[in-house]
């Protein structure tokens, strides 16, 4: 059977607001699936809390609705555990930058094979309005008193500094190339992170699809190469580094940067403990048919030597 | 046995504890210590029997083995008439007043108590006082000396050599308790798997030691043979035993953040993960250290629900950040085993020291309601079997289990028999593989079958309340119905989960006092029982899971009872056991004795409280320990 | 009034509220709302009352002011015997089946409803049964039409007219009851403060839908004038009220992660931060936004420190991250103020309904033993007094202090009479501002004089356990006084803290019925006493003060009660206050009235239970509410 | 008087293991607090929990030794309640970068005057030497049972893209240069963060003395300018990113980046409510001399008059 985007829908009502951003990166997930005809009951979708976090439920597959800025520690434990899985997060900026940027940073560092969708609407969407961490100091979005009095991150330059092997940024109204990002994200072997330009019409009269229509432009137009060749993995960093500090008066979109060369952790684990690739966790066997645990009595004793002590005879 | 930290008096007490369970003693063994890595004052307290296994440690002691002065100016009244010292010779002139790790408050109860004596703050001063008016037989050995012969022998320098000092307190143990040199041997070979240079060297420093002890004082201390009669022996801490236990258990992922004393169990895990036995493998276990404790139990709960046996191990200020994950856990069902060290609190506390003051905590923590195990343990191998316990209930139940232990259990290392692996079972409760219209909160019964993410199914999860499917869902009749069945399983649980897993009574059945208890106070009150006078029946009654709570059978059992002969003995300030107790059944609890220092509870003086408390005593604080 | 969220219904419940104040009525208003920011079901329940203010709410209701067919579906069988409902005549064809909000359970019960009435599921076909069956009046406006008008009149888009919709709904209102022009004058031009176009527009269409409702079915409801006789009154949710608290308790600093339903409060409190009076500065008001709640509760800790009042406002989520930092704070003696507004929970739960569920949470949370306060508010009024209450305390004895809310409280908008400020003092407790051998955890009493950061003193803080400077100490002496220092302060709060600020009884002496309950449950209680028959007198328990809980004067009061007649009333499902009480006192209360779906309990559906705990039933649970 | 180094010692006994490199970092804010002869009782050193979470004790000068991971999030509570207070931080490498990292970003975001010094050891002191998030992976440290299988984080790279102004590393055995980078880090205005190579003698025997004496080398000795010029910002700041990138073969020391232009965040609250910059918060008045509060009932009227309603008479 071949799937169509449609096959990926739910009957769950949407209820973002109308004319969101969120619509734009929902259709391209549902293409990116198509595309990749993923199989729903082997592909999980994580979110935390947020209007971004309602995505798993408006997606057939496996969604697992997490909390509030920790969706990417509970993607680690899935994935780690079943490596077989592919596992997307959604997150917010509040979620993701914000209280969750501890499990974002980590998340570079181990190469897990994840891939995060950051929902950039620079507002704390669900909770009406606040400032996230990519709102721009200074800034005075509609539903703010008084202007933004913290500096904002660069979503881009951290995850490039974190260890993203695959860092790119789509745009949420651009969604057949948003659908491209997602696709080579989901191809690519290791964690990947997708900064998606996300327009709030509710609460962010600021970053509006006007906004980002005179700014966005794409990488590859410029003739980007976001590919690290083997052994220049610093160099391509920095080049990303520094296209990603470019001012908001022209914002790039594509892919900023990947590298195939990275072990994933996943990897390592099996290099360490070669049976964790071999059979699933969740496929090994704990117990026979009985019930009783396949570390019998004479298992035990040789498996804890160390442990137990012959006592002298006599 | 005493002496600063990081000194090796760790390997010395385990060198030791080999040994003597090849002889086929039981032992407990309590290690004490400074949150410090290396200078600060530590000991071993250790108990050696050799007709049973003792559950408790107690004073005073026969034989204080001091590795430095500190070790003689903090335990010199921890000894026993008659009893015997071993220290340094070199550190006679030693000042208390100059050792600078001594804490203000010790050094200020010296200084008072040297000058009611008119002792001069010297260890020889010390020392003469001892013997004249204790009787204690002075063993002053020459540590340097010997260290120097080593050195010369082995053709090492002698800060090298140093390194073997803490086998003088080995060497001298050997020697006063006529310990074989083939019980050494056998010991040594299997702390230094293979390192002979290490066995060697330390071998001769015992030998040396012990041959010179026996020499000019006698074997003071002659073990009797064993009449325990075990083929084989655990000799294991607490953290050691539940990692075997969650190994048996079919454990698969273990995700932790270093705390002590709940980092060790994930460190003697990370040994295993290959689960190989003679080349074959027996599965993987994988062992992950997190960015911190939210990220520990979020990817448990997250490997769970890709179904695989998971937990997480921690300590106090490591679960109150679990907290919220924990609540997660709840709603959306999933199981999930903490195994909960406490120690000593609130905040970073004692972190090196034992406390039973999070009990209330864990039945409690995360906002709202759902339900929960609090299963606790009082000896290791109770934590054995009841680690394997916490996997099952949390797959059957489908809820979050939370294994409270304490730092006690977790550094004792004891001896015990082999755990009796035919009484063990794996259960995973309901699974389903494969199902086109998969409802993973269907609402038909409490507990709903529960399928892996990545079998044939699709399911959503959710921390929102939710509907059959797992979509957010805000209608109140499902709400109502909903929060109804995650409830009823504890009503479930409660009728479903045997009472023997749940509480036990030790004592003859007409006793006359009750002592009330969990976790490490069960080794002190079941020798507490046996040790008082015998007109006073005593029994104790040991509470194991807090939830559900067997209110029942507790409730019925008080009701035998005089109230005014009813104790709690506990690790804390507010009885909290005893809260739970008046909180299920309405019978409060009105006496206690409590310790709340850090250092665990001593038979002997569980003993005198519980005479002060049959006197009408209503609240009896134990201090006793160094 | 219902209709979708972010309609502008928020706006028209307090156009109307202010118009019903400025005639002096009294009121209380509910806000039901999804988790959503645009587009689900959201309705504003109000009671308005001429001669009292109405402490709860209650069903039926005598109006429904549909804005959209879905609100007609949800709420219809909320309508009076003969009640009146306003609805847009354009969605008559309308079927419950294409509303696609409508969530899966409520269209199944309209399903099962339908076809047993026999209805086609159209509005058409519903409003014409309640007419045949229910009498109810119907009041079918066109919408559509009246928006035109609007845009045609001020020549405006067609679009933009429509954000004036749901002044049709405060039209109709002011049609049905007479409400004046002059109020309604007054509250817009109070609600958009100079904006006059806004104030036009609006205007306009409540007259003339005012005026057409008037013509053709007369004024209904005519509100007979106040008796009440305040001369001004406030306005303000609950959110709103606890803000001016704490700037009149002295507030400094304000932390916080957003967080439904606790972030409005930092939102009006950021609106002080210059606390400026007719360009005269009281000081000023740090509101900041952090990184998360760690953050948040930490930073009020270091500004308590500092020497500045400080608290953090947040709900469960956000306070089971806070747990860890809780401990440090009671650890450290450091007074800090939790604004804790309850909600749906476990986990996300139900982020926009309301629950009294957390408070066994709130007693216990974070690892060890350490004094807190936890105090609950149950109308707007405490509220206000118990916020500055919370923030005396907490310097007082130097604690953390929980002020446990919920989200029914947050969000209802209430009138009240101004707070009375003659009654309220600001309490700093000891402080030292200069000291040369200054000891900031001296034990010679359990609270110690406090210094700030930056005073002419040097201090040092950890949660580590400490000696009297604040550093480290291990000692197990110094350990046990510190810890009994602490704990000490539980007794002291317990006998300095007057009774009338921890626990209320209302009703007469000589009561056969006694309900017991917390927070928001205050209102629907205190109402029930007036409105029970005759002939069962009924009490109130109003519990506060949960910690220190005053145990001794709760446990005389259940003895002068029948057991059987001692009911508890609670949001949540385990009947945590009761818990309390047998925990404190042994006195089980066996009966109880427990509501959990996310809406509050109503006045109605409290007497009906009150009459079945009096038939001997032991445990209802309540439901009503969409 | 004139307080020397020695005037910042307290009574409590020092309990790192003999030969560890926080002595070094000791003695270098002894003397550079006796440098810029910091007055005890306006100094606020906080500290995280770890072997390095001890340092407050043994100084004499307000000490706050909080939870761990925390003590970033307790100095902006004290540092925004009192600007006038000197605030330094001290931390470990898991401490700040591995359980609190986002509150370690979050300060460079809102550039508050606090000065954080990382005690840089690789490893987790005080629980026995686990992997931190400095160890790179693959590295087997003594303590570790297999070798470590994450990437390491770059703590400047990091402090750079989190917005601090002022970003250095030190060599704990270098004391005097360390001392001058402290000095710097205090006379800065803004967020600071020194990142201090500490040998662990009983848990990290890759990273010991000998391994740096051969790698580290001194920025200055290059003539390395880290001083931000005016609207340069950028440049600098890739620049300094550029550098952090060298190798474990060569170690930098010396200071990175300096930007003054930037505003604090208690200028930011400054400039928004003036009375916070005019009167310190703990100072400020909130009850006259009868304990009654300073807003009484017709001030209370006039606050709030948005919530007051006057009920129109007869
Ligand atoms: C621990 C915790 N704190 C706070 C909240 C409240 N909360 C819900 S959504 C949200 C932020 C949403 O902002 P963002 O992450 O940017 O997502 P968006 O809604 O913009 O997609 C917050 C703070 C929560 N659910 N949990
Ligand atoms: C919440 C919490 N988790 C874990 C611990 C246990 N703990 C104490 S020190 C420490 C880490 C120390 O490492 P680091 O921060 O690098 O400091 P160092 O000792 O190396 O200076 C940990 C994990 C704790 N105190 N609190
Ligand atoms: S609030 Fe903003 S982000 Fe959320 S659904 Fe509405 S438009 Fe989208
Ligand atoms: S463990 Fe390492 S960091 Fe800690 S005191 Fe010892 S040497 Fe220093
Ligand atoms: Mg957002
Ligand atoms: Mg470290």
């Amino acid at each position: 059977m071949v799937r169509s985007p449609n096959d990926y829908r739910t009957d769950v009502w949407v209820d973002w607001c109308p004319g969101c951003g969120n619509y734009g990166i929902l259709a391209a997930l549902y293409k990116a699936f198509a595309e990749l005809q993923l199989d729903p009951t082997n592909t999980v979708i994580v979110s935390g809390i947020g209007c971004s976090g309602k995505t798993p439920h408006f997606v057939k597959a496996n969604g697992v609705h997490t909390l509030h800025g920790r969706a990417i520690a509970f993607a680690t434990g899935i994935k780690v555990a079943n490596p077989n899985l592919t596992v997307i997060v959604h997150g917010g900026d509040g979620d993701l930058l914000g209280i969750g940027l501890g499990h974002f940073i980590a998340l570079g560092r181990k190469n897990v094979d994840i891939k995060v969708m950051l929902h950039d609407n620079r507002v704390y969407g669900l909770t009406k309005g606040q400032a996230s961490p990519t709102l721009s100091k200074g800034l005075k979005t509609k539903s703010l008193p008084q202007a933004n009095i913290i500096n904002s991150l660069n979503p881009i330059a951290l995850a490039l500094v974190s260890g993203y092997t695959f860092v790119a940024r789509g745009y949420s109204m651009l969604s057949e190339h948003l659908k491209n990002l997602i696709v080579a994200a989901i191809k690519h072997k290791g964690s990947a992170f997708i900064d998606i330009l996300q327009p709030c019409i509710t609460y962010n009269n600021i970053h509006t699809p006007e906004y980002y229509r005179k700014r966005v432009y794409m990488l590859e137009d410029e003739g980007w190469d976001p590919n690290v060749r083997e052994g220049e993995a610093q160099n391509t960093l920095l080049k990303a580094i520094q296209k990603s500090l470019e001012s908001d008066e022209r914002i790039p979109i594509g892919i900023f940067y990947r590298n195939q060369y990275n072990q994933t952790l996943e990897e390592a684990y099996g290099q360490r403990t070669p049976s964790y690739s071999k059979t699933l966790l969740p496929w090994q066997k704990i117990c026979k048919e009985d019930g009783s645990p396949i570390v019998d009595e004479k298992l035990f004793q040789k498996l804890f030597k160390e442990y137990i002590v012959k006592v002298k005879k006599g | 046995m005493g002496g600063p930290q990081g000194s090796g008096l760790e390997s010395s007490a385990q060198i030791l504890s080999k040994a003597l369970a090849y002889l086929g003693y039981g032992l407990i063994s309590d290690r004490e210590y400074f949150s410090n890595i290396k200078g600060r004052h530590s000991y071993t307290h250790m108990r050696i029997s050799s007709n049973n296994i003792p559950l408790a440690l107690t004073y005073p002691v026969q034989v204080l083995c001091a590795m430095d002065a500190e070790t003689v100016f903090t335990h010199f009244q921890d000894l026993d008439e008659k009893g015997s010292i071993v220290y340094d010779i070199s550190t006679l002139q030693t000042k208390y007043t100059v050792i600078p790790s001594i804490e203000p408050r010790l050094r200020e109860r010296l200084r008072v108590l040297f000058s009611e004596l008119g002792l001069d703050g010297t260890i020889s001063s010390l020392t003469r006082y001892l013997k004249a008016v204790k009787k204690v037989r002075l063993i002053g050995l020459d540590y340097q000396n010997i260290i120097s012969e080593v050195s010369k022998k082995f053709e090492i320098l002698p800060s090298q050599a140093t390194r073997y000092l803490s086998s003088i307190a080995v060497g001298s143990i050997v020697g006063l308790t006529g310990i074989g040199s083939d019980a050494i041997k056998y010991s040594l070979e299997s702390r230094f798997q293979g390192n002979q240079t290490l066995v060697e060297h330390n071998n001769h420093i015992i030998e040396l030691v012990s041959k010179n002890v026996r020499e000019d004082y006698g074997t003071l201390y002659e073990l009797s043979p064993s009449s325990i009669g075990l083929e084989k022996m655990l000799v294991a801490s607490g953290n050691d035993i539940i990692a075997m236990a969650k190994i048996v258990g079919g454990l698969r992922f273990q995700s932790y953040y270093p705390i002590t004393p709940a980092a060790d169990e994930s460190f003697t895990l990370e040994g295993f993960e290959r689960l190989e036995v003679e080349g074959e493998s027996l599965g993987s276990l994988i062992v992950t250290q997190t960015e911190d404790e939210i990220a520990a139990i979020a990817s448990a709960i997250g490997a769970s629900l890709a179904g695989v046996r998971s937990s997480t191990s921690t300590s106090g200020p490591g679960f109150s950040l679990m907290v919220e994950a924990l609540g997660y856990a709840g709603q959306v069902e999933a199981p999930v085993v903490i195994t909960y060290y406490q120690r000593g609190a609130p905040s970073t506390g004692q972190p090196t020291r034992g406390a039973q003051s999070d009990l209330l905590f864990t039945l409690y923590a995360s906002h709202g309601e759902f339900p929960r195990i609090v299963l606790s343990s009082g000896d290791h191998l109770e934590a054995f079997y009841d680690t394997i316990l916490a996997l099952n209930l949390a797959e059957k139940y489908q809820v979050p289990v939370i294994h409270l232990l304490d730092k006690f259990l977790a550094n004792c290392i004891a001896t015990s028999p082999l755990p009796d692996l035919s009484k063990v079972k794996v259960e995973r409760g309901k699974l389903v593989f494969e199902m086109p219209e998969y409802k993973r909160f269907n609402l038909s019964h409490p507990i709903s079958s529960r399928a892996f993410l990545g079998s044939n199914t699709i399911q959503w999860v959710a921390g929102d309340e939710h509907d059959e499917l797992g979509h957010i869902d805000e209608d109140p009749v499902n709400r109502k119905e909903m929060y109804e069945k995650r409830m009823k399983k504890l009503e479930i649980m409660d009728s479903e989960i045997p009472l023997e897993y749940r509480v036990s009574y030790y004592g003859p059945e007409e006793a006359k006092l009750l002592m009330i208890g969990w976790g490490f106070t069960k080794g002190a009150a079941l020798e507490a029982i046996g040790r008082m006078r015998e007109n006073i029946k005593c029994a104790y009654l040991h509470l194991k899971m807090f939830s559900p709570f067997p209110a029942e059978y507790v409730k019925s059992l008080l009701e035998n009872f005089d109230p005014k002969n009813i104790v709690a003995v506990e690790h804390n300030y507010l009885a909290q056991a005893s809260k739970i107790i008046a909180q299920h059944t309405g019978v409060k609890v009105e006496k206690s004795i409590l310790k709340y220092t850090g250092r665990p509870i001593y038979v002997d003086e569980l003993l005198k409280a519980l005479e002060r408390v049959l006197g009408g005593e209503r609240r009896v604080v134990l201090e006793y320990g160094a």
